[in-house]
């Protein structure tokens, strides 16, 4: 990778809209390692975390959003929890995933992630709660790939009463399709 | 001493030396095989309270007369045990260590071989035991009178410290005014309070004491003798300029012609005059004349005539309102003075490694790579643009400055493996300096760790990162080269695993600390030692930080190692406060290792015969010679005598000696034979 | 050159320039001369020369019974007046108390002896007066002056050993050797000193070994090669061998020869920074 | 010492204080570890090293020897090692030419920051000695006449 | 502990824990113990889901919108106090109400979707502390099964302790809170290690490989430490522990067939409420030997 400073390229503070859009200072991590140390899903990440924080801080933009290690943070806060800076990583994961959306610049090899957020979401905007069976419809059928994963646990589900084929519907569900309207 | 009875202590330090060496068989071995040896035990540790009581009470209670402590390094502990035996009215010179720690236990893995080799040991120093003869310390006066050497904050900090104990201090600086290098910085970290309002103050003082003596210009020609009686040559060196007369008016550089003269004070981004005084805050603030410079000498040189006689240019001895007698002398001399003092601190300070070692980073080639001291200078209000960062090339304010780390530093393969140590923090400070003064610029600083340990340090680190905004990128820059008007810095962030490249208006190195040019002239002639860097060494590395390797002679601030003020204050008043003890008593006592030649009775008086081999070896001209003269005063036997002040106790004489006339207390023929006649390798 | 030989000595003595001269006398044979101490003027035509006066006379300057004689003149061939350099740089003597007649010399000995071969001193390099034609001394290659050593440098370690085994092993501690020697001139040798007994003084291989090594080293930098230890040995002990090899190795590591020059620094009584460091590790 | 294999040499070492000294306590405090065979003794500085030192210590029966000191330039007392190595330089060929081979004589410069190289000499120096065999000249000529330790005071 | 305040108790279930969804059986036993013995909840009128990590992950405003449109209508009906038993809910109710009080424009921008205001004073509780504040005398005097030495994990997972700072709740590296619980109905706690590490979460469809490993390392973890169950306060632990133990022992080829019980549950079973009022029958895994521990 190869990162190129100039003063005209120097206008476009990466690091800067970050801190501004999540309140966090990027600026205080010392690159101590301790939150990647920590973190249960780094094994499987393509950067560590504190390289994303790297990234924002040095205004590695593109490698910040196109990383794989956003989408698959679990949000388990453990990095956060445990930071000697107090710099709230995990929090800023969420900052990323959000800019990485809405650059188009999510990283395709975690669409399964993003798809499952997408169909989430969209049975919220629908229902006002998940309809956790039309959820599941909508996300297997986005990624085929997975339909076979819970071939088992799925029909189980449904002997077990876990699943009901009646969305849960609310009354204020118009209410909360204006919120994500307002929200977008 | 016929047959001395011999105490053996075998230490089992814990069980450093326990546990791979059978400290009982040692002790029985010993008992066993030695019939001098009266009494043997061991102890878990002898160096404790109640092993050294152990000890004291054997002493009394065997009737030791002699004692072999089988323990760790002599120079841990010989010191403690001999002290032991002086309790028990035992002369120390009996108490004698076998070093079965360091050189058997730690390793000697297997306990046979261990237990083996100690018991040879100990055997070994029994025998040297048995000629141990007693020994007494030997009084030296004191010269109650200190020399500092630099004149930078180590020396002055020492100077004064000495200076308030109510002794005279002889203070020698071999630039023209002191303040060295801290004159120069602008702000100071962590603090960043301005280095010369708190350095100038410190000047004055030590200008104004009346204890301290101060030499400006001068350098130290030699040194002679010995703790407490040190006779030091200082070769005044000729300034042109009368110091009584001159009342520092300034008339004179002021009218100079030659102008473009690069200012060694600014670090070459200012000017100044042949006959100049280095910065406005100097002190003496009266000039000197730069003889290699100055058209009048040049002129003389090539003229072959003495400066005086040379028309070429008088003009600043015509501005000189000193009448009748002017003030400058162009015909002036060095003058050697000699003064006699009993102790020493060296304070010669550092140098700044010269930016030609980095070819890669232009080697000196491009005006807007600067060194560290160079964007002090920059910064400084007093400065060659008053504290205005301009570039030097153009005077265009930097709007990307690249500080660049470990210039010099870490660096195995230019010859430099040391941390600088000050660094770290001098280049954040940096970055907030330049920070404030151009707040839309952008400072990046390429390391390799950053390194700040200190009370406030890693904070003001920090600070510089999160508040000021200097962007950090660990890794060290591989080229710095010219495209346009910008400097293009090619580094890396291996936090990332990016390759960086920065097109900088302005490079910063932080450049190295490095030993001064001639500290190996200094340290010979000061007989002192210096280590792989030309840093001069001390005795030992944590207990003995400012006594140098020799002894009364003490080391304060970067002539020892890179380090910041603050320790080099602390150091400076380490080394004061080692003077004023030293020069708080009326005499010394020290070891008694000093040679003797040998004297007997009539008619031989001495088998010395006279070839003074002996005087042409000593390294401290501790050997005299003496007649022998018969009563009607004619001279029977020219022979050789030591002057036990002078001698120091190597024993040079002793090897050179061939009939074996001079011998070395506590290391005397007979000490040593047992001791080789011990080896008995089985 | 006999003649002028006592005429000078007549007149040294007749002007009290001198007590006594230290000079060759006739022996009991025509192959042999014997020392002689003229005291008084009318004695100087027992003085002789000839190429039979192989003794170098200056041991006697380290003799009490020759010193109680007063100032002397001395008569010197070009190898021993090297010995006066010296015992002057060693303090033994002072120039102005000694008169040097130095005699040039083309070589002494039936056959010659090994050091005339190499012979660089026909003429004295410090003299008061010189008797003879002055003879312009030659030059020889480093290899030249130390050609005797070849062939015991050249066997093997074992056969080195085997070779001084054999010659120290008929050493009988006589110390004839130190006797002769003009330089070893200490009131006590290290031999004599028994507290403690480095050198073991009985007569046997041990002890023999670390006697003749001692004695060579101590020569280290100093022996001006007159032979007349190896002359003396009863044993026919080749000591000069070891003196000689000293004497090339002082050469070789410090340029320096013993002897040569009274203004150089005795080299076992000096360094130079930039020593030989090819055995230091 | 009848059997070949077992030959273990036997070195005295003559080290002075400041430097080679401090050295082998620094390879100590380093835990590093060397072969046994080493007997120090202790001198001011190497400049106060008598080659009857060495003598000696062969007529005790050492197999070789070492002798160590400070770098030049380093000596403590300034110039006692530059003096030390004239000696050394014209006393190793002296034995030499009497059939000593040299490797049974060592000389180092060992300061006291370097107890790495302090092991590396001792091993170095009990190696080469190993190589070479018992000295068994010098045993030999050592076991005839009186013993050497008897003394006489 | 106040009286009055007990019956004030808003109850807001979401969406994984309602009859019908996949932790039913959380809810159920949830209702079905403080039926027992209180405090009276109340259930949330018309509440929506709090959207998550989905929302959260992807787009703050919603996700804050989104939370705090429970937090007004729980105002509205006038509850001090909204239990949120699934910690996922509870934690995102928190942190969008602390988040709304930190940021006054993200305040009128919330307020403005949902328009609805928010003062922003109601306490937001998980289960745990809920027993804790109330109900640890009722079920030491209501007790009426002790489990013959029934070990038990207590697994908090994530959502319960972190971030500390917001949710100030227990000691985020060790805590304590459930132990006291488990303790209380008799069963004994075990000391392991791993009681507060991510389980994966919501991966659990979208990544199942992570979140096999993450789960099998936990399991193994309670297992050696000599574990009968593993206890747990949240359903998405629950459903990656439970729902997806068969796989995980496939996977890892390593048997556990350790029940993973809701807190609530084993309060129930203490109480002797029935195994089936309780949901103990939806489980995955058989808990019939942890219902046999308290027989």
């Amino acid at each position: 990778m190869k990162i190129k400073i100039t003063t005209k390229e120097l206008k476009s503070d990466f690091a800067k809209e970050v801190e501004e859009r999540s309140g966090i200072d990027v600026k205080k991590c010392y690159q101590c390692g301790k939150c990647t140390a920590g973190c249960p899903v780094a094994y499987e990440m393509d950067y560590m975390p504190n390289q994303i924080i790297r990234f924002v801080q040095i205004g590695a933009r593109r490698e910040a959003l196109t990383s794989r290690t956003i989408w698959l943070c679990a949000s388990c806060i453990t990095c956060t929890t445990r930071c000697p800076k107090e710099v709230k990583i995990a929090e800023l994961m969420d900052v990323l995933r959000e800019m990485s959306l809405e650059e188009g610049l999510a990283n395709p090899l975690e669409k399964n992630i993003t798809t499952f957020h997408e169909a989430f979401l969209n049975s919220v905007k629908k229902h006002g709660r998940i309809s956790e069976l039309w959820m599941l419809n909508e996300y297997k059928m986005k990624r085929p790939k997975t339909a076979l994963q819970d071939l088992i646990v799925g029909p189980q589900m449904l002997s077990k009463g876990k699943l009901s084929f009646l969305p849960h519907d609310i009354k204020g569900k118009d209410a909360v399709k204006r919120i994500f309207e307002k929200c977008k | 001493m016929g047959n001395k009875k011999i105490g053996v202590f075998v230490c089992h330090c814990g069980t450093n030396i326990s546990a791979t060496v059978d400290v009982e068989k040692v002790a029985e071995e010993t008992k066993k095989n030695n019939p001098g040896v009266s009494y043997t035990t061991t102890y878990k540790y002898m160096c404790s309270d109640p092993g050294q009581k152990l000890l004291r009470d054997k002493i009394k209670e065997e009737g030791l007369d002699g004692v072999v402590v089988a323990a760790c390094s002599p120079k841990m502990h010989e010191h403690t045990f001999r002290n032991a035996a002086i309790k028990t009215g035992l002369n120390p010179y009996h108490v004698e260590i076998s070093n079965i720690r360091e050189q058997c236990s730690w390793v000697h893995p297997e306990i046979p071989v261990g237990t083996e080799k100690s018991t040879d040991l100990v055997r070994m120093m029994t025998e040297k035991v048995r000629k141990d003869k007693s020994l007494n310390a030997i009084k030296v006066p004191v010269t109650k009178r200190a020399l500092v050497i630099g004149g930078g904050i180590a020396g002055i900090q020492a100077a004064l410290d000495i200076a308030d104990g109510g002794h005279e201090v002889i203070m020698v600086e071999r630039e023209a005014s002191i303040g060295g290098h801290m004159a120069q910085l602008s702000e100071t970290f962590p603090t960043l309070d301005c280095s010369q309002c708190i350095m100038t103050p410190k000047m004055v003082e030590a200008a104004q004491n009346d204890n301290i003596t101060m030499h400006t210009w001068s350098e130290i020609e030699s040194v002679d003798g010995y703790i407490g009686n040190f006779t030091v040559k200082i070769r005044k060196k000729a300034r042109s300029v009368d110091l009584d007369l001159c009342t520092g008016c300034s008339s004179c550089w002021q009218v100079c012609p030659c102008s473009k003269i690069k200012s060694e004070f600014d670090m070459g981004l200012g000017n100044r005059t042949a006959i100049y005084i280095p910065f406005p805050q100097a002190i003496p603030s009266k000039p000197v004349i730069d003889r290699e410079n100055c058209i009048l000498f040049k002129d003389a040189r090539k003229k072959n005539i003495k400066p005086n006689d040379s028309k070429v240019c008088r003009k600043c001895i015509d501005a000189c309102p000193i009448a009748p007698v002017k003030a400058i002398d162009y015909n002036q001399e060095d003058e050697i003075i000699e003064v006699k003092v009993g102790a020493i601190i060296v304070a010669t300070g550092y140098k700044e490694l010269e930016d030609g070692l980095y070819g890669e980073y232009g080697g000196g080639k491009y005006e807007d790579v600067i060194t560290g001291l160079q964007f002090e200078r920059l910064a400084s209000a007093s400065g060659p643009t008053e504290g205005v960062i301009k570039r030097p090339s153009d005077g265009k304010e930097p709007e990307i400055v690249v500080f660049i780390q470990c210039v010099g530093s870490r660096d195995p393969a230019k010859g430099c493996s040391y941390c600088s140590k000050t660094c770290c923090m001098y280049t954040a400070k940096h970055t907030m300096l330049y920070k404030h003064k151009v707040h839309h610029g952008h400072a990046f600083v390429f390391y390799i760790d950053i390194r700040c340990a200190g009370k406030g340090y890693e904070e003001f680190s920090q600070r510089a990162i999160e508040e000021e905004g200097a962007t950090y990128l660990r890794g060290r820059v591989s080229r710095v080269y010219k495209k346009g008007e910008k400097l293009v810095v090619l580094g890396a962030d291996t936090l990332t695993g990016s390759v960086v490249e920065i097109e900088a208006d302005m490079v910063v190195l932080a450049s190295a600390m490095k030993a001064q040019d001639d500290a190996m002239e200094i340290a010979q002639k000061l007989s002192i030692q210096y280590d792989k860097d030309k840093f001069l060494s001390e005795i030992h590395p944590k207990l003995k930080p400012v006594e140098s390797s020799s002894a009364g002679i003490f080391l304060a601030g970067t002539c020892q190692g890179p380090k910041d003020i603050p320790e080099t204050v602390a150091q400076a008043g380490a080394a004061a406060s080692k003077v004023l003890a030293l020069l708080s008593s009326d005499e010394l006592e020290r070891e008694p290792v000093v040679a003797r030649v040998d004297r007997q009775l009539p008619p031989v008086f001495s088998t010395c015969i006279g070839c003074f081999y002996c005087q042409k070896v000593c390294p401290y001209s501790a050997i005299e010679s003496e007649d022998i003269k018969a009563r009607d005063g004619s001279v029977i036997k020219t022979v050789a005598r030591v002057n036990e002040g002078l001698c120091q106790g190597c024993g040079l004489c002793a090897a050179t000696c061939r009939s074996k006339s001079i011998e070395l207390d506590g290391f005397n023929d007979e000490q040593i034979y047992a001791e080789i006649n011990a080896v008995e390798f089985n | 050159m006999i003649e002028a030989l006592r005429k000078k000595a007549e007149e040294l003595l007749r002007s009290k320039t001198v007590d006594v001269v230290y000079g060759y006398g006739e022996g009991s044979v025509p192959e042999r001369t014997r020392p002689v101490f003229i005291t008084k003027p009318e004695d100087v035509n027992k003085l002789t020369w000839n190429k039979y006066c192989v003794y170098n006379l200056t041991t006697y300057l380290k003799k009490q019974e020759a010193r109680k004689l007063g100032k002397p003149a001395i008569v010197v061939k070009g190898c021993d007046a090297k010995t006066i350099t010296v015992l002057i740089k060693e303090s033994q003597i002072k120039r102005e108390d000694i008169y040097i007649i130095g005699v040039t010399c083309t070589g002494i000995g039936e056959p010659p002896a090994t050091k005339c071969k190499a012979c660089d001193v026909n003429t004295p390099l410090i003299y008061d007066e010189l008797i003879g034609e002055k003879i312009e001394n030659k030059e020889f290659s480093f290899d030249e002056r130390y050609a005797e050593l070849d062939e015991y440098e050249k066997l093997s370690e074992k056969e080195k050993w085997d070779f001084w085994q054999k010659q120290f092993a008929k050493c009988i501690k006589c110390y004839a050797c130190s006797s002769i020697c003009p330089l070893c001139f200490c009131d006590r040798c290290i031999v004599d000193k028994n507290q403690p007994q480095w050198i073991d003084p009985s007569a046997h291989p041990r002890g023999n070994l670390s006697w003749n090594v001692t004695r060579a080293y101590h020569l280290a930098g100093r022996c001006i090669n007159c032979e007349e230890c190896q002359r003396v040995c009863p044993a026919d002990i080749p000591l000069n061998l070891l003196n000689k090899k000293l004497a090339k190795e002082t050469e070789k590591n410090f340029k320096y020869r013993s002897g040569y020059n009274v203004d150089d620094e005795l080299a076992m009584a000096t360094y130079k920074e930039d020593d030989s460091e090819d055995i230091f590790k | 010492m009848s059997d070949e294999t077992k030959f273990e040499p036997r070195i005295v070492a003559f080290l002075c204080n400041w430097c080679t000294y401090a050295g082998a306590d620094l390879a100590g405090t380093g835990r590093k570890q060397y072969q046994a065979n080493v007997r120090v003794i202790k001198l001011p500085c190497t400049g106060g090293i008598d080659p009857l030192f060495l003598i000696k210590a062969f007529e005790r029966g050492a197999d070789g020897i070492l002798v160590s000191g400070c770098h030049p330039g380093d000596c403590h007392y300034n110039s006692g090692n530059y003096h030390a190595r004239r000696r050394w330089n014209v006393f190793r060929p002296l034995l030499e030419f009497c059939g000593i081979n040299p490797e049974r004589i060592q000389f180092s410069w060992i300061s006291a920051a370097e107890g790495g190289k302090w092991v590396e000499t001792i091993n170095g120096v009990v190696d080469s000695v190993r190589a070479l065999g018992p000295f068994e000249g010098y045993h030999k000529i050592n076991a005839i006449g009186p013993d050497a330790s008897s003394e006489k005071s | 502990m106040q009286i009055e305040e007990r019956t004030k108790i808003g109850y807001y279930p979401g969406c994984a824990i309602t009859m019908g969804s996949s932790s039913e059986e959380y809810g159920t036993s949830v209702l079905r113990v403080s039926e027992e013995i209180g405090p009276e909840l109340e259930e949330i009128h018309d509440w929506n889901c709090c959207g998550a990590s989905s929302a959260h992950a992807t787009n703050h405003k919603l996700s804050t919108a989104l939370s705090i449109r429970n937090i007004s209508l729980a105002e509205q009906s006038g509850f001090k106090e909204i239990l949120a038993p699934c910690p996922m809910c509870s934690q995102r109710l928190i942190i969008s109400q602390k988040d709304v009080a930190d940021d006054e424009k993200l305040k009128k921008d919330v307020e403005d979707a949902i328009e609805m205001p928010c003062n922003g004073d109601v306490k937001i509780i998980n289960y745990l502390e809920l027993i804790k504040n109330y109900c640890m005398d009722e079920i030491a005097e209501k007790k009426k099964k002790t489990p013959k030495d029934l070990k038990v994990a207590c697994y908090y997972g994530c959502l319960l302790l972190r971030p500390p700072k917001v949710l100030k709740f227990d000691d985020p590296e060790n805590p304590t809170s459930m132990e006291e619980i488990v303790e209380a109905t008799g069963a004994i706690p075990v000391d392991w290690e791993l009681k507060t590490n991510c389980c994966g979460g919501g991966f659990t469809l979208s990544r199942t490989d992570v979140v096999l490993k993450l789960t099998n390392d936990i399991l193994e973890c309670a297992v050696d430490a000599g574990a009968d169950a593993i206890a747990v306060a949240c359903p998405m632990c629950h459903a990656n522990l439970d729902m997806r133990q068969k796989k995980i022992e496939k996977e890892y080829n390593r048997k556990f067939d350790i029940p993973v019980v809701y807190i609530s549950e084993l309060i129930g079973l203490a109480l002797d409420l029935g195994p089936i009022s309780l949901g103990l029958n939806k489980h995955f895994i058989d808990t019939e030997s942890v219902v046999n521990a308290f027989a």
